[in-house]
């Protein structure tokens, strides 16, 4: 499990690998506010091509970011989410505030 | 209960045995030879439950949890059990987004997580005494 | 018991959750980080005294085996435990090639691959009471 | 799990798959016996290259194998077994009566 970072232009590319439940997510959480501010960075893309499981206390971990994100008047975006993502990410009404595309060159597009 | 197989699983409530938990139901669902959607479904429903035990019931003290796995012909049903705090009001509880740990970024969605990838949902609880989660997804179902 | 993690499991001795077993304890011992050679070490082991309990404790009825598994530090501690037939002479059994169902095949390599296998084996065996296995394996011992 | 066959000339090679235990011992003997008989071979190879895990029970399956061979005047060895199984093949003796190659060719010469 881990979190890998890059930065394209003032975007945080959010790389999640392994499986992010409760017991991961606070470790995940603090790495990644770290580096958002870190780097100064203004969007957070999060790619998880890589993530292979999820549950709810992942969204939780999403819509923190998001929260901080839009604050700081920046976009979110989530890139590659596979079947079982999708769908957890689907229940949980975040598709309503974060859009889900199926390369980081769309995201970045988007931004 | 009626079964043709049944295991029972007892845990410490620490968040590194939420992935055990998880990986011991999937392998004894694996028996009725699910697809890797309903075993995703399953680990998730049951990774919602544990983690519950653990922030919930036991407040991150140490606990014992409880799983119970059911299989009759095609259908599982797991139990998640502790004897933890208890919810006062199950049906607020069990509403989407309602959380009563809100500066902990919780995102209020697992009994919704659990009713939407379980087929059945039954939540009993003493307040004081503790939580039983029983959760039942028949296996094939949508194929 | 001392230990830093725990767990317990309980199933019924049908020979299709021998396979269970097995991944159960490998998922439980995975936190200490083992060798792809040291897992497959606590597979076998955990799979030669399950089928004991399945065979020649329970002899092909259904009954209930428990497994406890115990972490501490780079030590882990494994109990199979029957209530079934029990061993009258226990030295005897773990001799290598001895066996009391020959007419079935079995090699009589049981208790010596779980010897083999895992630093420490012990066995409590009270006839018409059951049967206690506990085996230790220290993770990284030999890296 | 498996056991798949093949003949040549008078040798019954025999790729056993996924995991070899009590559970699935019974099934796989079966198999073997008939499929021995049916094509009326003298030797057999075991064939183990997909074969993840054994423990006795399988030990028991070969050597129940070795002595009807053997009654027939044939011989039997092992092929392609991966580090776990000949620490089982080698700690339950069997290779005072079996040998282990590393190819089906080596194995099938030595016939
Ligand atoms: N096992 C439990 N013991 C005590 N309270 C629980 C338990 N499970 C759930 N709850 C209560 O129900 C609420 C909603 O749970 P849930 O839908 O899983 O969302 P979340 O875990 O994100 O808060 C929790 O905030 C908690 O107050
Ligand atoms: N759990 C048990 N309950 C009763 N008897 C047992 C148990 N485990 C082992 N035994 C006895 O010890 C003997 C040797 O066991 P083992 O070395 O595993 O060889 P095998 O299983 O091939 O017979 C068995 O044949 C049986 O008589």
């Amino acid at each position: 499990m881990g979190a890998k970072f890059s930065k394209k232009d003032s975007t945080l590319v959010v790389k999640i690998e392994g499986e992010l439940d409760h017991h991961e997510a606070e470790r995940v959480k603090r790495a990644i506010d770290e580096e958002y501010e870190k780097k100064s960075c203004k969007n957070m893309i999060f790619e998880l091509k890589n993530l292979t499981f999820m549950d709810s206390s992942g969204i939780g971990v999403i819509i923190g970011r998001y929260k901080k994100v839009k604050n700081n008047g920046g976009k979110v975006a989530i890139v590659n989410a596979n079947q079982h993502l999708k769908k957890v990410i689907e229940v949980s009404g975040l598709l309503r505030i974060i859009k889900c595309y199926n390369s980081l060159e769309e995201a970045i597009k988007d931004m | 209960m009626e079964y043709n197989n049944m295991m029972e699983l007892k845990f410490l409530s620490k968040s590194q045995n939420e992935s055990f938990a998880r990986t011991v139901v999937a392998a004894f669902a694996a028996q009725l030879d699910p697809t890797i959607e309903e075993i995703a479904d399953i680990k998730t429903a049951v990774s919602e439950a544990v983690t519950n035990c653990i922030i919930h019931a036991y407040e991150n003290k140490i606990g014992i949890i409880t799983i119970r796995a059911f299989i009759l012909d095609n259908k599982i049903t797991i139990e998640v059990i502790d004897e933890g705090k208890g919810i006062e009001d199950v049906e607020k509880a069990m509403q989407p987004l309602f959380t009563t740990r809100l500066e902990e970024e919780r995102a209020g969605m697992g009994f919704t997580v659990m009713q939407t990838f379980m087929d059945e949902l039954e939540v009993e609880s003493t307040p004081g005494k503790g939580t039983l989660v029983r959760m039942t997804k028949y296996i094939g179902r949508n194929r």
